[in-house]
This record gives structure tokens, C-alpha cells and sequence, in this order.
């Protein structure tokens, strides 16, 4: 009896020891994302299977020629625009790199800045900007390069055009981080070396940038797969990306099932590309960060060493049959060149960046009842208009009341999570991590589809809550990611000497590990925070009659009418970003490097 | 259980008429709120609230056949002993097939040829075949981005005569779209941006929505016109999805809005006509000139088959309308 | 230099006067004494701390000395409670610990990193261990600042550690360690992070703060030069193991192993033969035939031996003597206080030697021959 | 230690040979001389190099010693051309460079931080320079071969750098930056990333391939016995200035100022009255009316002076003897191969003693009263 007490004694305390393990602070965010997120995608992929033979649906997605033919012209798109954001975000971070003090700090500005703002905003800013009465057609009518406007909305340039300048600041950022963690000796020894300029750039620079360029092209292309608002408004009809599909059948009747199987085709490749590229890059790239501690190495790692070593000395191989003897020919060239050309690039992005949103603030204070520019007069009456008009109002505290309850959600389940992830001794954690933030590769049109349903079931459509956990999916993994960032800066020591000088767990948490990681909480707040207030796509399938969301009316509008309002609300966006940036500024400083 | 009716809402400046017309008033008349919800199309929406169980909207507007295609499974009964005097009065002035069970044709809309007038000042383009005709009538023209309308415009273009229109030879149709692709600066899909290019220069030529354009005339004297010839006529039907949750209360906006005197001064305000004698005849007739429910207009327009696209296509899998869809999607993206 | 060494004897002074004047009311502590026994650590496969046994007496001030990697640490973190140990005991006082969670183990501890809470002030973090105990606030006020005192840090009580030098943080962490006169006080490398004269400021100031209060001192270091200078005893560790525990002098002089002999201080191994034993002397002769006396305590007395001479305890001369071998001189450096010598003797072993640089006399170079000797009290047979 | 001392001395042997038979042909560098004339550098307002003048002997080891922050960076920036000086100029060979590239200046360069290039291989980061200078694979796998022998580094050509430890790492460096036969090489702190026991094995290294491959090599470093250990001359920096070049050994004995004097080597400073001056001897007189002789090349022979008495140089004994004075002793600890004694003389000043600890003889203890004496050679009178 005695020993049998003892034994249970001693399994209770392995149990309870078992339930103080930082692991259990993963449940609550599996939990909530296994409800409304996984659960939908499975439905997702059943309703598509459900025809009169699993295949039927898939057999039309791809017997259809248009069904083909855009899957190929989304994945053209996607690479070009990733290719385009190549070009154009190296040379920037570059300049992001070598400019200093204020200079550094507004260009670096110029590029982060637009990454808050709400992509239907920066695309509306490019509608204004290359309407026909717009700044651009009025400018080279004024030097006299055209005669008269030309159309520049709607074809396959602006739709790369509009797509580019929305994702090349994660481009540019992701390029940023690698090079700035570079060691500044190593360009020094190069150079000491007999290396010139463009020697290093091609020897040093670029190889060690490759995982930097690597991870800005992947998250780039991936985003762009699921893109749905910019080539919307920005294209023609030969542009019609796969995402648009699947919105446009979501409005025929007879569509289910083959609605879906559009969406599980989209998923599929997105997630394709992923895992193909993770094997390669590892699957840091998709939340920006190093690699995490695992309870014991894996052996794999070392066979991934000797892999990538191989790769590159076959890299080595071919920089030094082609590359060589073309940067020979370069290398002619005087040695500003390289310099300028970063300028110039860089100064181009900046500019294509910036000007839009400009332009736009310019117009929300035109006095004209169309969009012109430069505008004829200025007055606040499009002011007036939006704070006056209760349905405009309306949408803006909705949007508000949700973005709250949805940063604070995702900020309680995903703080929990990190800690989870970085405190915690299990295996598999990059695994865990991978469905953490896995939302962020998810195209949001699939997501949106595949909640609808779950939404109906339950009766969360058009409510605020529903609405709020909705994007609350998307903003965990952005809470996930920063705050395992603070999390993993915190000096373990810290805690281990405050529990060794008496406090307990609880109080070592409080009075250690909360204060370090306050400014990533703050961080994470705002950043989840913007993310339901810009959301569209999601609110675009969840919303209802009396909720509709601020991005809901401004996208009703673009679509319907284009006028001076929507110049308002992007200002006024503008403003609460550039507001958030400024007070969080010390915070963001310290945790951009993990978005 | 609030004293609200939900009602789906076109938007742009027919929405803001009717808030000014219909919904203020009859806020303030009965004190049930109006919420509208923005949409252009709720055929796929209403099937799945209501197969989940969930209604949101009391008063939608759905296509002609999907009171057909949508009527058993998600749409309830109108009962018309509920409707008021002045409704009832409307309602017998209209043909019985425009009053269905399941739904109410409520606006008869008119898709017409509208162009510049600066643009074209000695000739003005009479027909689709006009339209067609770029040495003609060089510019950019304008078309929505659907089967319907444009395929009958194409075959028009081509020499089919009107009566022969349906069934449609639809290879024929895209054959001759293709002519005019090139030319089109823009496929449209909401009512409202037709009028926005011609407005903005985008293009000099559109398939347009009469009402919108006539507002573009008449209310804001832009330099525009349009020619009824050809053109065609359609009606949208109101119906009530069932388990609606304000039944009551949709009958009550819906008898609101047939009475023939505020329907009328809702025409004045924004040009969707309820395809009612009695309405046309309330009306100025200055301003009812460019109505769809001008029989003059009508007359000369051409009544749009929403049977034939709501038919099953020739392939079997889907209707006629989406098979058409997809045909010139597949030609738009060449 | 004069200046810093005569401030540290004036606050030497001032504590004394301090413990006399409070009647030892603000050190009071006694220490603990701790026995580890038979404690083993794996990680994985991998074994940490491989059965390890250790006594260590009361108020003793002994450090864990030994290579990167050798599981320092993790005996540290052991004691402290930051791990769970696999198999053996820990003993505090006689009563075993390793089932209090570490923040009942009541001990003091400093890290490397300093690991100041960068969220409160200087006299916040000395006070935290106070506040965690649920000192009322007048007590905890006044303990600080007598801490801070004794550190010498009581014009920096309101900084926060990021306004403070590496030298003035660790001393904020000593401070922090002390306050609650802890019966023991953990310390893991605390000086590794600062730059070499701090340092030695520092080792001299812990060493002397270890004579105030009375605490028992564990203290982690991979530097040789640290352990000699402060402990009382040193556990030298490899690979996991205890290799031996000795006073500084001791495992100086006396070596166990070979191991412990290239560790602690620089030293030449000599291979000779033995040639005779006489109670604790040994007479040997080297490859070359070298005959020389030298200390042992080990129970061989035939065969092959190693021997070890401490490069300062070679005397060279000129001139043959008696009793010398011959070497030539390979290189010969100046490192300011001392000459270092390499030399490499007729048996083909480099010898290395480091005598005082006697101004005027001329420095050897390279290819010079020189005459070295030793006595039987410089050497010491290994085991 | 005995292993590694032996393997060190049949390597010399090995480059030697090397050297010889191939008739000088790997490293038949010659180094250039350098002359920095009247350089200055400022950062806005901040002066890093305030009017530096230096010349550097064809061949010399030169190493540039300074506090943290005292511009020794600087300097060897703008000699390697990584920044641009604001006046002044600098001339190799005599012929001025300061208008040549970085990149075409030829000169051999190590970093702290090694600075390795991740993405190659060892034998590739070594070719790097080769191929850059375009120079065909054959020539280049051969001199590649040869360097990394040379620097006993054959084994790992085909490592990447992540995979080897810190000192092989910066072994790779230095093999990269004389693989081109360098009339120069440069040097910023290329050891103080690592542990003290490499860094001491690699500056033997570092200083005997200087003796072999006959570049001129300027090296920086904040340590001074790294300085003594391995230079043919010192620089001393201070705050952008420099404050004194001389050989170790004169640095170490004569040092021109209190800065220079306890910058380099621990030193004891007393203050004195000058008594009398005859020749370079002076007769000094300290507070207590110790009375003693001193070496000096001053001017000055009235009134007060600081004397140098390197704590080595001062000799103790138990019983008072003719000419010396009494102090007591307030601490003495035991740093292995020697004791550091501090004790407080009569006039009030403390002194530093380190003697060899003699075996057998009782250490003293704090309280102790010794006698304390020192030569006049032992003795410097700072200017
Ligand atoms: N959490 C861990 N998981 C796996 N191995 C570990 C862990 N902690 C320490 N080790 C291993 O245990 C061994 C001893 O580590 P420990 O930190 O105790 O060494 P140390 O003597 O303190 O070294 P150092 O002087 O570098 O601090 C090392 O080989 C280390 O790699
Ligand atoms: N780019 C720069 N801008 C402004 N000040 C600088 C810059 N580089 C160096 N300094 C300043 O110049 C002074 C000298 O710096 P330098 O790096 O040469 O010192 P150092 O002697 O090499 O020091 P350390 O031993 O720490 O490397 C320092 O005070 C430093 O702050
Ligand atoms: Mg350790
Ligand atoms: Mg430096």
C-alpha cells in the first residue's frame, strides 16, 4: 500500500512538474487555429473532392483552357514581379547599407513605411497615379513626350508595375537583413585582397547574400500567387490572375465544388513552392528568422552542411566560368559606376515608393469632385464629407473595435505560443513553427473561401468577434514571429539569476521576462493590429450587412466610384501608420530584423 | 427582433437616390431602419446563407432566371394581400409575368450604346455595327466583362438580325469580339465605371447602363449621349430569401417602393424605371425621355432572354451564362 | 597603479571598521558547507558530469578550474538548481537540496554576463533578492545601501546597468549576490567578459569581500592564473571529471597528472629513466644522460618516468657548472618583467624557460649555448 | 606543452629548409619601409589621428599599442587606404599612396574577426588574392599548397571556415593575407578573439614567419606583453597621439611618461626629491627620507620627481639590511611561478612586489613587516 502511495505521489508530481513545462502554453493557439483555421482548409479540400468522382472538379480546372491558362500566367506573373523586385530592391538595400545617420534613417523610412500601409491603398494610389488625368500623363504632356493621355491603367505593365511596388518592401527588408548582418571586415579583406568594387559585389557580396536574396524572392513569389486586389484594379482582362477565379466563381450559384478545387489547385501549388524551397533554404525564410533550438541536434543537419557545401563550390564553379569574364568586360567601366547605379536604382524605388501615397495625400485635399491633379484648388471638404457621413463612420469604429479585439487575441494566443516555442524542450519545433505561421503563405482569397463555410455553420458571420478571430489568424503568426524574437534576445541568465535570488517562477516572468520582451509585445500589438485593420480579402467573404470594415467600404468605392473620399481615408491611414511607426519607432528598430 | 430590414444596395449614386428617396423616408414613416449591404450580385450568397441555415437579407435583387434557378430551394413566397393600396395599384398596371411568386421585377434596366459627343460631333454612332466600326469611329471603346449584352451586340455587329439572336452561335460571337478587343480599353464589371471612363476619357464608346448614363445627361449635363437602338432591356427581380429574418418588414419597404409616386420621383433622382405605366406617367416627361419604361425606348430595344442564359450549356456542366463566361474570359486573356 | 593600490587598502580598512563597528551585523553570514556526491549529468548520449564527488567546507572559497567544455557549468547550474541532475546527490549542510526548486535554495549568484535586470536601477536589482523575500522596504532600503557601500557603488544606486562600465555592472551583480548574506554564493567565470587590468582589480576585490563576509565561495574560471590567485582550493575538471582537488600551491607543485601539470602554469615534461629511489627522492637521467634528483611521492621506483620542471625554476648560466646540461638556445623573448627562453637540450627536447631579465646582463639569442640545471625540490615526478 | 614546443621547433626547421632549398623562393618578399608623415584624421570634430608621424624600417615588426579608442585602428585604416586622411601623407617605398585604391596598394591584411570569406573553402579564401591578381591555376593551386604548409594548415584546404576553430581560423587569415608575398603586412588585434593559451602559441607563430618571410609587418594590439612579445619596435598611441616608439626593452625600462610607464608592464610610482645629480645618476630622497639612487636622462636636477621601480625589480628580505627601507605587507597572493606581494611603505605609498616564490621559503603574510630595496640601475626618473 505504502509503496503504491508513494508511486502515485510520485506520478502526481511528474504530473503536475509535466503541466509546468513551457510546452503547454502552445495549446491555446493550437487549439484556436486547428478550429478555425486547419478545420476549414480540410473542409476545403473535402467539398473539392466531392463531385461525382473526386477528380470531376480537378479534371475541369485544368481541362478548361482559361483555368490552365491563368495558373500559368499567375505563375509568370508572380516570377517577373519577383524578378522585378530583384533588380530594383538590391541596389536599395545596398543604399539602405551604405547611407548613414538621417539620410539612412529616411530611406529606410521611405521603404518600411509603405510595408504598414494597406495594399488596397497603394493601389488605389497607382490608379490615381496612372489615370489618365493623372500626375504622370500630365507630366509628359507638359515636357512633351505624349500628346496626348495615354492609357497606362489596366494591362499587363501596370498590373507588374502596381504588384512590384507593393512587395518590394519585403523585398527590400529581407535583402537588408542579410547584408547588414554581413561582417564589415569581410569587404575590407577583400579589398585589402586586390579585389576591386565589383570583384567584392560579385565574390564576397553577392554569394553571401544569396540566402537574403533566396528568401526575399520566395516570400515575394508566394505572396504574389495568391494575389488578388492590385491586379484586380490594375489589370485588363488578360491579366486575370488565379485568385481572381476563384472570386468570380464564388459569385455564380452552381459553383460549389469546383470553387473549391480552384482554391485547393492555388493552395497546393503555394504550398508546393514552399516546401520545395524549404527543403533547399530551410523554412526560416518564411518567418525571417535563425534557425531554432531544437531539444537534440538533428543528424540531418550535418548532412546539410556537407549538401550545401557542394552546392557551392558548384556555385564557386560557374561564377568563375561565366561571371568572371563578363564582370571582366564591367570592370572597365569607371569605378563610380557601381555606386551610381545604386543610387540611381535606389533612388528610383525610393520615389516610386513614396510618390503615390504623396500624390494621394495631395488629392484628399483637392477641391475638385473628381480626382485631378495637380488638383485645381484645395479644401477640406472631403474632410468633411468622410467624418460626416455616418455609414463611413460607421465602418471606420468597426474596423477599429475589430482590429482591437483582434490584435489583443492574437497577441495573448501568440505571446503564449512563443513562449511555447522558445522555452519549450521538444522535438520537431521547427515543425511546430512552420504551423504557427503557415497563415502568411496561405492566399488569403483560399482562406477567406474556406471560412466562409465554417462561418455560416457556426453563426459568426458578419459578427465582430468572428471578424476579429478571422484575422487574428494572420496576426499570430506576426505576433509568433516577433515576440519569439524578444523572446529568444532575453539572456537566459536573467531569469536564472532572479530565480536564484528567490523568485519564483510566476514572479520571475513578471518581474524578468515581461518587461524584456514589453516592447515586441507593443511591436506585435501594433503590427497585429494594422494587419485586421488593412484586412480586406477575409472580411470581403465574412463580413455582413451591418458590419462592413473600413478596407470593405474603401473597396466598394474603388470599385464603383473613384472620388477624393478614398484620398481621405488613405491619408488618414497614412497618418495612423506613420503615428504607430513613430511611437514604436525605438521598439521597431530592435525587432524589424525578424519580420 | 431589431426593428430593422436588411436590403441589398447597388451603391454609387442609385444607392445614395434611394437612401434620399425610399429610405429616409420610410425610416422616418415606420421607424424600421434600413441597413443596406453592398453587392452586385447575391444569387450564390442568398443559396448559401440559406442552405447553411443563416439568412442575412430580407429584400435582394437577383437576376430573372435565378427566380427560376433560386425559387424552390432559397426563396420565399411574396405575400401579395400584404402589400400596400398604392402597391397593389402598380402592380396591376404591370404583365402578369413580371409578377412571379418567388420575385417582383422591380426595375426594368436598359443597356445601351453611350458616347462622347465632344468626340464624335458630325456623326454619332446609331448601332452596334457602328460600334464595331473603328475607321468609322476610331477611339476606345468600353464593354462589360460578361457574356450577356456583348455577345447579342457582337452578333448584331455581324448581321444577325434581332428576332434571330437566340439561341446564341457563340462562336460566331467571339469570333467577332475578337475584332473589337483590340480597341477596348476596358472590360468593365460594376455599373458604375462605364460612365466613370467615358467621364474620364478611359473611352469614347461604351456599352453602358442607360440609367447611369441618362443620370450623366441630365443631372450632371456631361458630354455624353446614347442611342436606345439596339439596345436591350431586362428586369431585376426583388425577392424575399427564405428565413428571411425581417419578412414583415421587407414587405413594407417593398410596398414603399411601388408606389407609383415615389417610384417616379426616384426615377427623376437616378433613371431605373419600375416597368409600370402608371410610373412613366407620374413622371415629367422631359425627364422621362431617356427611361426604360418609355415605350418608345422600348420599342426600340430589344428584350434580353435571361431563359436562354439561364439554360444549361452546351457541355452540360454548367448554364450557358457560365459557359459563356468562360469562353470570353479565355478570349479577353489571349 | 600606486593610486588605485592605496584606495583599495583604505577601503579594506573602512570594511573592517565596518564589520567591527556593527558587530558583524551586516556579514554575518556563515557559510555552508556542500557535499556533491556521485553526481552525473548526460545530455543526450553525451555524458557532462560524469560521477562526480566533492566536499567543500565551510566558508570555503573553492573554484572549478578546467577547460572549455569540461562541465564546469553544469555542475554550477547543478548546485544552483537550474538543471536536474540524473543520478548522485547534493548535500547543503547535510541536507540534501536537489529537490528545492532553486529560488528556496536561498544561494547568491553571479554570472558572466552580469544578468542585471536592465529594467530596474542599480539599487533595484541589489534589492530584488530582498523584495523576494518579502523584506519590509525599511530593511531593504538600508541593506542596500550598506552593500552598496561595501562595493563602493553608492553614487551609481539610481543608474540603470546600461549606463555602467562592465567593471561597475559586475559589481552591481557581486552586490546583488551578497545582499541577502547568502550562506553560498555561486560564480561562474564573473570576470571572463573584462578586459585584463579589471580584472585583476576585481579577483582581488572578490577575494578580499570572500574575508569579510564568510560565505562559501564557488567560483568557475578556465583561467589558470585566476584560480591560483584566489582560492582556497581548486577542483581542476576534465571532460566531466574531477581530476584533483588541491591548494593553489599544491597543484602547482605537486601535479597529478600531466593533464593538470600543462594546465595549471606552464611547465616541461622531461622523459628519464629512473635510476633509484631513496624514500622521497628519485634519482633519474634523461635520453641524453643527464642525471638529476627530483621529488616524488609515487609508488614506482623502476622504469620510465615523467618529470616536471617549471620553466622559472630552471637556472641557466653561461659558463658550465656542476651538475648542468647543455642546450642551445632556439629563441629567446622579452616580455617586460621576464626573459622566455626556448632551448632545446642534447636529448632533442625543447626546454622552456622564463628567468628575470637582470638589467645589464646581455639577453641570449638564438643559437647561443646555454647551461641549465635544477634541483631535486624543482622537480616533481608524475604519477 | 613539451609536445607542442618540440613540434613548434621542427617546424622552424621545416621553413627554414623550405626557404632554403627552394632558394627563397616562396617567400622571397622584401618589405617596403613606410612613412607616415604629419598625418591627421578627425571624425567631425574628433580628432582619431592628431598630426602622426612614423617611419617604419624595410622589414621592420612594428606594432602599434594603445588604449581602446587611442586611433590605433585608425592609422592602420588610412595606411591600408580604407579611409581617407584629411592631411598629411603617406609614402611606401617613398613614393606617396595615398591615391591608390585600397585594392591596388598590394598589401597583406588580418583582421580581429578573421574576416574569412564563409562561402569559400580554406584554399580558396588563401587563392583568393591570387586570383585577383589573375594569376593562373597552376600557379595558384602551387603557391596555395605551399602557404597553407607553411602555416600547418594542409589538412583542413578543403574545410569551410565554419568548420574550424578560432586560431585555425585566423591561421587561414594570416596564410590569405602572405600568400601574395606582401611587402606589407597589416595587423589589427588579429589574437584578442582568442583564449589566452592560443593567442600566446600564435604569437610565437606570427613573430618567427615575420623572421622568414622578411615582410614589413605593422601590427596592432591594446595588450601590452603581446607588444613586448613580438615587436622589433613599439609604438605607444594615446588619444590619437603618438606618445613614444622604442624597443620593448627600452620602452619597458626607460618609458618617457607616467601614461608609457604604467601603460606598459605594472609599475610602482614614487614620489621623490631630487638630492643631487651626477652624470646619469641621481640621488633621491621619497617622504620617509628613504634615500636611494636612480638612472635618469633628465634634465631636471632639482626639485621633485616620479621615480620607476618595476615591481620585479625590488628586492625584500625579513631582517633589515644596509640601504633599505621598511614596509608592511597587506596582501600577498600566489600567482604560480611567482609571488605578488602588496605592501605599504613608511612614506605611505603602496608598493607592488612580485619575487619568484622560492620552495621552502614561508610566504609572507598580511601584517608581516619586510624591508624593501631596489638598485639605482632598477631605478627610472620619469621626465
Ligand atoms: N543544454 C545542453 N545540451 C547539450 N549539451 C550541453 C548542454 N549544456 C552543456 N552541454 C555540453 O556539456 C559540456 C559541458 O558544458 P559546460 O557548459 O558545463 O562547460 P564549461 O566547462 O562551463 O565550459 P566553458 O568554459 O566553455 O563555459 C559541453 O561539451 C557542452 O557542449
Ligand atoms: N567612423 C567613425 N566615426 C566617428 N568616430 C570614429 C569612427 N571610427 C572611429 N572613431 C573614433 O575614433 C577613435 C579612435 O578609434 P579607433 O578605432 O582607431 O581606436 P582603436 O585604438 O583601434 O581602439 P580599439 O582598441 O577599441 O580598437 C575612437 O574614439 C572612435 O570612437
Ligand atoms: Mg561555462
Ligand atoms: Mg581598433
Amino acid at each position: 500500500m505504502a509503496v503504491a502511495g508513494s508511486l502515485r505521489g510520485a506520478r502526481a508530481a511528474s504530473f503536475s512538474e509535466q503541466l509546468r513545462k513551457p510546452v503547454w502554453l502552445l495549446v491555446p493557439a493550437a487549439c484556436f487555429l486547428a478550429f478555425i483555421y486547419l478545420l476549414p482548409l480540410f473542409d476545403l479540400v473535402r467539398i473539392s473532392l466531392s463531385g461525382p468522382s473526386w477528380a470531376t472538379h480537378f479534371e475541369r480546372v485544368f481541362a478548361v483552357s482559361l483555368y490552365w491558362d491563368s495558373l500559368v500566367r499567375t505563375i509568370k506573373i508572380s516570377a517577373t514581379v519577383a524578378f522585378l523586385c530583384l533588380l530594383f530592391g538590391y541596389p536599395t538595400a545596398l543604399l539602405i547599407h551604405r547611407s548613414k545617420g538621417i539620410v539612412q534613417v529616411l530611406i529606410a523610412t521611405a521603404i518600411v513605411l509603405p510595408y504598414f500601409i494597406a495594399i488596397l491603398i497603394r493601389t488605389y494610389a497607382w490608379m490615381v497615379l496612372l489615370g489618365r488625368n493623372g500626375p504622370i500623363n500630365k507630366l509628359a504632356i507638359w515636357l512633351g513626350i505624349l500628346d496626348e493621355p495615354a492609357q497606362l491603367l489596366f494591362n499587363r505593365g501596370s498590373v507588374l508595375l502596381g504588384m512590384t511596388a507593393v512587395l518590394l518592401p519585403l523585398m527590400v527588408l529581407s535583402i537588408y537583413s542579410s547584408v547588414s548582418r554581413l561582417d564589415p571586415s569581410l569587404k575590407r579583406a577583400a579589398l585589402a585582397s586586390g579585389a576591386g568594387p565589383l570583384a567584392v559585389f560579385w565574390r564576397v557580396l553577392l554569394p553571401l547574400t544569396l540566402p537574403g536574396i533566396g528568401a526575399g524572392v520566395l516570400i515575394v513569389f508566394v505572396t504574389a500567387l495568391g494575389f488578388f486586389i492590385t491586379p484586380t484594379l490594375l489589370g485588363g482582362p488578360a491579366d486575370q490572375m488565379f485568385a481572381m477565379h476563384i472570386t468570380q466563381q464564388a459569385d455564380f450559384a452552381t459553383s460549389e465544388g469546383f470553387l473549391q478545387a480552384l482554391a485547393v489547385v492555388l493552395l497546393t501549388i503555394t504550398l508546393g513552392v514552399v516546401a520545395v524551397a524549404g527543403k533547399f533554404l530551410g523554412y526560416e525564410f518564411i518567418w525571417g528568422g535563425g534557425k531554432l533550438v531544437e531539444a537534440t541536434p538533428t543528424p540531418s543537419e550535418t548532412r546539410g552542411r556537407d549538401k550545401s557545401a557542394r552546392q557551392r563550390s558548384i556555385g564557386t564553379f560557374f561564377a568563375d566560368a561565366i561571371g568572371w569574364p563578363l564582370l571582366r568586360l564591367v570592370g572597365r567601366l569607371p569605378a563610380s559606376f557601381g555606386t551610381w547605379t545604386v543610387r540611381l536604382m535606389g533612388g528610383f524605388v525610393v520615389l516610386a515608393l513614396m510618390v503615390p501615397i504623396i500624390v494621394v495625400m495631395i488629392i484628399s485635399f483637392s477641391k475638385a469632385s473628381f480626382l485631378t491633379f495637380p488638383p485645381p484648388g484645395f479644401s477640406l471638404r472631403w474632410y468633411e464629407k468622410f467624418f460626416s457621413d455616418p455609414e463611413w463612420m460607421a465602418a471606420f469604429f468597426n474596423s477599429l473595435t475589430i482590429a482591437l479585439m483582434s490584435s489583443a487575441l492574437a497577441v495573448t494566443l501568440g505571446t503564449a505560443a512563443a513562449m511555447g516555442v522558445v522555452r519549450g524542450t521538444f522535438k520537431g519545433k521547427t515543425a511546430v513553427m512552420l504551423l504557427l505561421v503557415s497563415p502568411v503563405i496561405v492566399p488569403p482569397v483560399v482562406l477567406g473561401l474556406s471560412l466562409y463555410s465554417l462561418f455560416l455553420r457556426f453563426d459568426m458571420v458578419g459578427t465582430t468577434w468572428g471578424l476579429a478571430a478571422a484575422h487574428a489568424i494572420g496576426g499570430i503568426p506576426l505576433v509568433v514571429v516577433v515576440i519569439a524574437a524578444s523572446l529568444q534576445g532575453v539572456d537566459p541568465r536573467l531569469e536564472q539569476a532572479a530565480a536564484v535570488h528567490g523568485a519564483s517562477p510566476l514572479r520571475v516572468f513578471r518581474t524578468v521576462t515581461l518587461p524584456a520582451i514589453a516592447p515586441g509585445v507593443a511591436a506585435a500589438a501594433f503590427f497585429a493590429f494594422l494587419h485586421s485593420f488593412d484586412e480586406l480579402v477575409l472580411s470581403l467573404f465574412l463580413s455582413s450587412a451591418q458590419l462592413k470594415t473600413l478596407p470593405l467600404r474603401l473597396w466598394a468605392d474603388v470599385n464603383y466610384q473613384l472620388n477624393p473620399v478614398l484620398a481621405v481615408v488613405s491619408t488618414l491611414e497614412v497618418l495612423l501608420v506613420v503615428g504607430g511607426i513613430a511611437l514604436a519607432r525605438p521598439v521597431l528598430a530592435r525587432s524589424r530584423g525578424a519580420i | 427582433q431589431d426593428n430593422v430590414v436588411i436590403m441589398q444596395d447597388p451603391g454609387g449614386a442609385y444607392g445614395e437616390a434611394l437612401r434620399q428617396v425610399m429610405y429616409d423616408p420610410f425610416e422616418k414613416e415606420t421607424g424600421i431602419k434600413v441597413v443596406t449591404v453592398q453587392e452586385a450580385r447575391s444569387g450564390p450568397r442568398i443559396k448559401a446563407q440559406v442552405e447553411a441555415g443563416k439568412t442575412e437579407w430580407d429584400l435582394t435583387f437577383i437576376f430573372d432566371q435565378e427566380t427560376k434557378l433560386l425559387g424552390d430551394c432559397c426563396l420565399a413566397d411574396i405575400d401579395y394581400s400584404k402589400l400596400s393600396e398604392g402597391a397593389q395599384k402598380t402592380l396591376a398596371s404591370m404583365p402578369d409575368n413580371l409578377k412571379r411568386p418567388k420575385g417582383i421585377a422591380l426595375q426594368v434596366i436598359g443597356v445601351t450604346l453611350a458616347y462622347q459627343t465632344e468626340k464624335y460631333t458630325a456623326e454619332t454612332p446609331q448601332n452596334w455595327a457602328d460600334f464595331w466600326n473603328v475607321e468609322k469611329f476610331p477611339g476606345k471603346r468600353c464593354l462589360p466583362a460578361w457574356p450577356r449584352f456583348v455577345f447579342e451586340a457582337a452578333l448584331m455587329a455581324d448581321g444577325v438580325e434581332k428576332e434571330k439572336l437566340y439561341p446564341i452561335d457563340m462562336e460566331r460571337a467571339l469570333k467577332k469580339i475578337a475584332e473589337i478587343k483590340p480597341h477596348v480599353s476596358k472590360w468593365w464589371t460594376t455599373a458604375a465605371q462605364a460612365p466613370q471612363l467615358l467621364l474620364d476619357g478611359e473611352a469614347d464608346m461604351c456599352m453602358a447602363y442607360a440609367g447611369r448614363i441618362n443620370n450623366l445627361i441630365v443631372v450632371e449635363g456631361a458630354p455624353v449621349n446614347m442611342t436606345w437602338n439596339e439596345g436591350f432591356v431586362y428586369y431585376d427581380f426583388f425577392s424575399i430569401p427564405k428565413g428571411s429574418p425581417h419578412y414583415d418588414n421587407a414587405l413594407k419597404l417593398l410596398s414603399y417602393r411601388l408606389d407609383a409616386e415615389r417610384a417616379a420621383e426616384l426615377t427623376t433622382l437616378y433613371p431605373v424605371a419600375v416597368p409600370s405605366p402608371l410610373v412613366f406617367a407620374a413622371a415629367d416627361p422631359k425627364v422621362s425621355l431617356y427611361w426604360a419604361n418609355n415605350p418608345e425606348n422600348v420599342a426600340k430595344a430589344i428584350e434580353w432572354s435571361p431563359d436562354y442564359w439561364g439554360a444549361p450549356s452546351p457541355d452540360g456542366k454548367s448554364t450557358n451564362e457560365e459557359y459563356g463566361q468562360e469562353k470570353l474570359n479565355e478570349l479577353l486573356a489571349q | 597603479m600606486t593610486d588605485g593600490l592605496a584606495g583599495r587598502a583604505e577601503r579594506r580598512q573602512h570594511i573592517a571598521e565596518q564589520a567591527g563597528n556593527s558587530s558583524g551585523r551586516v556579514f554575518q553570514a556563515i557559510g555552508s558547507s556542500i557535499e556533491v556526491a556521485n553526481v552525473t549529468k548526460r545530455y543526450g548520449p553525451f555524458c557532462a558530469a560524469d560521477d562526480i564527488s566533492l566536499t567543500i567546507q565551510p566558508g570555503e572559497f573553492i573554484t572549478l578550474l578546467g577547460p572549455s567544455g569540461s562541465g564546469k557549468t553544469t555542475l554550477l547550474n547543478l548546485i544552483a538548481g537550474f538543471q536536474k541532475l540524473d543520478s548522485g546527490e547534493i548535500l547543503v549542510d547535510g541536507k540534501p537540496i536537489h529537490h528545492v526548486p532553486t529560488h528556496r535554495r536561498g544561494f547568491g549568484m553571479v554570472f558572466q554576463s552580469y544578468a542585471l535586470f536592465p529594467n530596474m536601477t542599480v539599487s533595484q536589482n541589489v534589492g530584488f533578492p530582498l523584495r523576494m523575500a518579502g523584506m519590509d522596504r525599511e530593511t531593504t532600503e538600508r541593506r542596500v545601501a550598506e552593500t552598496l557601500e561595501i562595493m563602493r557603488l553608492s553614487e551609481h544606486a539610481l543608474k540603470t546597468p546600461s549606463q555602467m562600465s562592465g567593471g561597475q555592472q559586475q559589481r552591481v551583480a557581486i552586490a546583488r549576490a551578497i545582499v541577502m548574506r547568502p550562506k553560498v554564493v555561486l560564480m561562474d567565470e564573473p570576470l571572463s567578459a573584462l578586459d585584463r587590468r579589471l580584472r585583476e582589480s576585481i579577483q582581488i576585490e572578490i577575494r578580499e569581500l570572500h574575508q569579510t563576509i564568510g560565505s562559501t565561495i564557488l567560483f568557475v574560471t578556465h583561467d589558470q592564473g585566476e584560480a591560483l590567485t584566489m582560492s582556497d582550493r581548486i577542483a581542476v575538471l576534465d571532460a566531466g571529471k574531477i581530476v584533483q582537488v588541491a591548494t593553489p600551491v599544491e597543484l602547482y607543485r605537486h601535479p597529478e597528472t600531466r593533464f593538470v601539470a600543462s594546465f595549471v602554469g606552464e611547465s616541461n615534461l622531461i622523459e628519464a629513466e629512473i635510476v633509484q629511489k631513496r624514500g622521497s627522492t628519485m634519482t633519474l637521467k634523461n635520453k641524453a644522460g643527464y642525471v638529476f634528483n627530483a621529488e616524488s611521492r609515487n609508488a614506482i621506483d623502476v622504469g620510465r618516468a615523467t618529470v616536471l620542471v617549471r620553466p622559472e625554476r630552471i637556472a641557466i648560466s653561461n659558463e658550465p657548472a656542476s651538475n648542468t646540461t647543455q642546450a642551445t638556445v632556439t629563441s629567446a623573448i622579452f616580455l617586460g618583467e621576464i626573459l622566455r627562453i626556448e632551448a632545446k637540450m642534447e636529448s632533442g627536447e625543447t626546454l622552456l624557460i622564463r628567468c628575470s631579465d637582470i638589467a645589464g646582463r646581455a639577453m641570449p639569442s638564438p643559437g647561443d649555448t646555454i647551461h641549465v640545471s635544477w634541483g631535486a625540490e624543482d622537480c616533481w615526478v608524475l604519477a
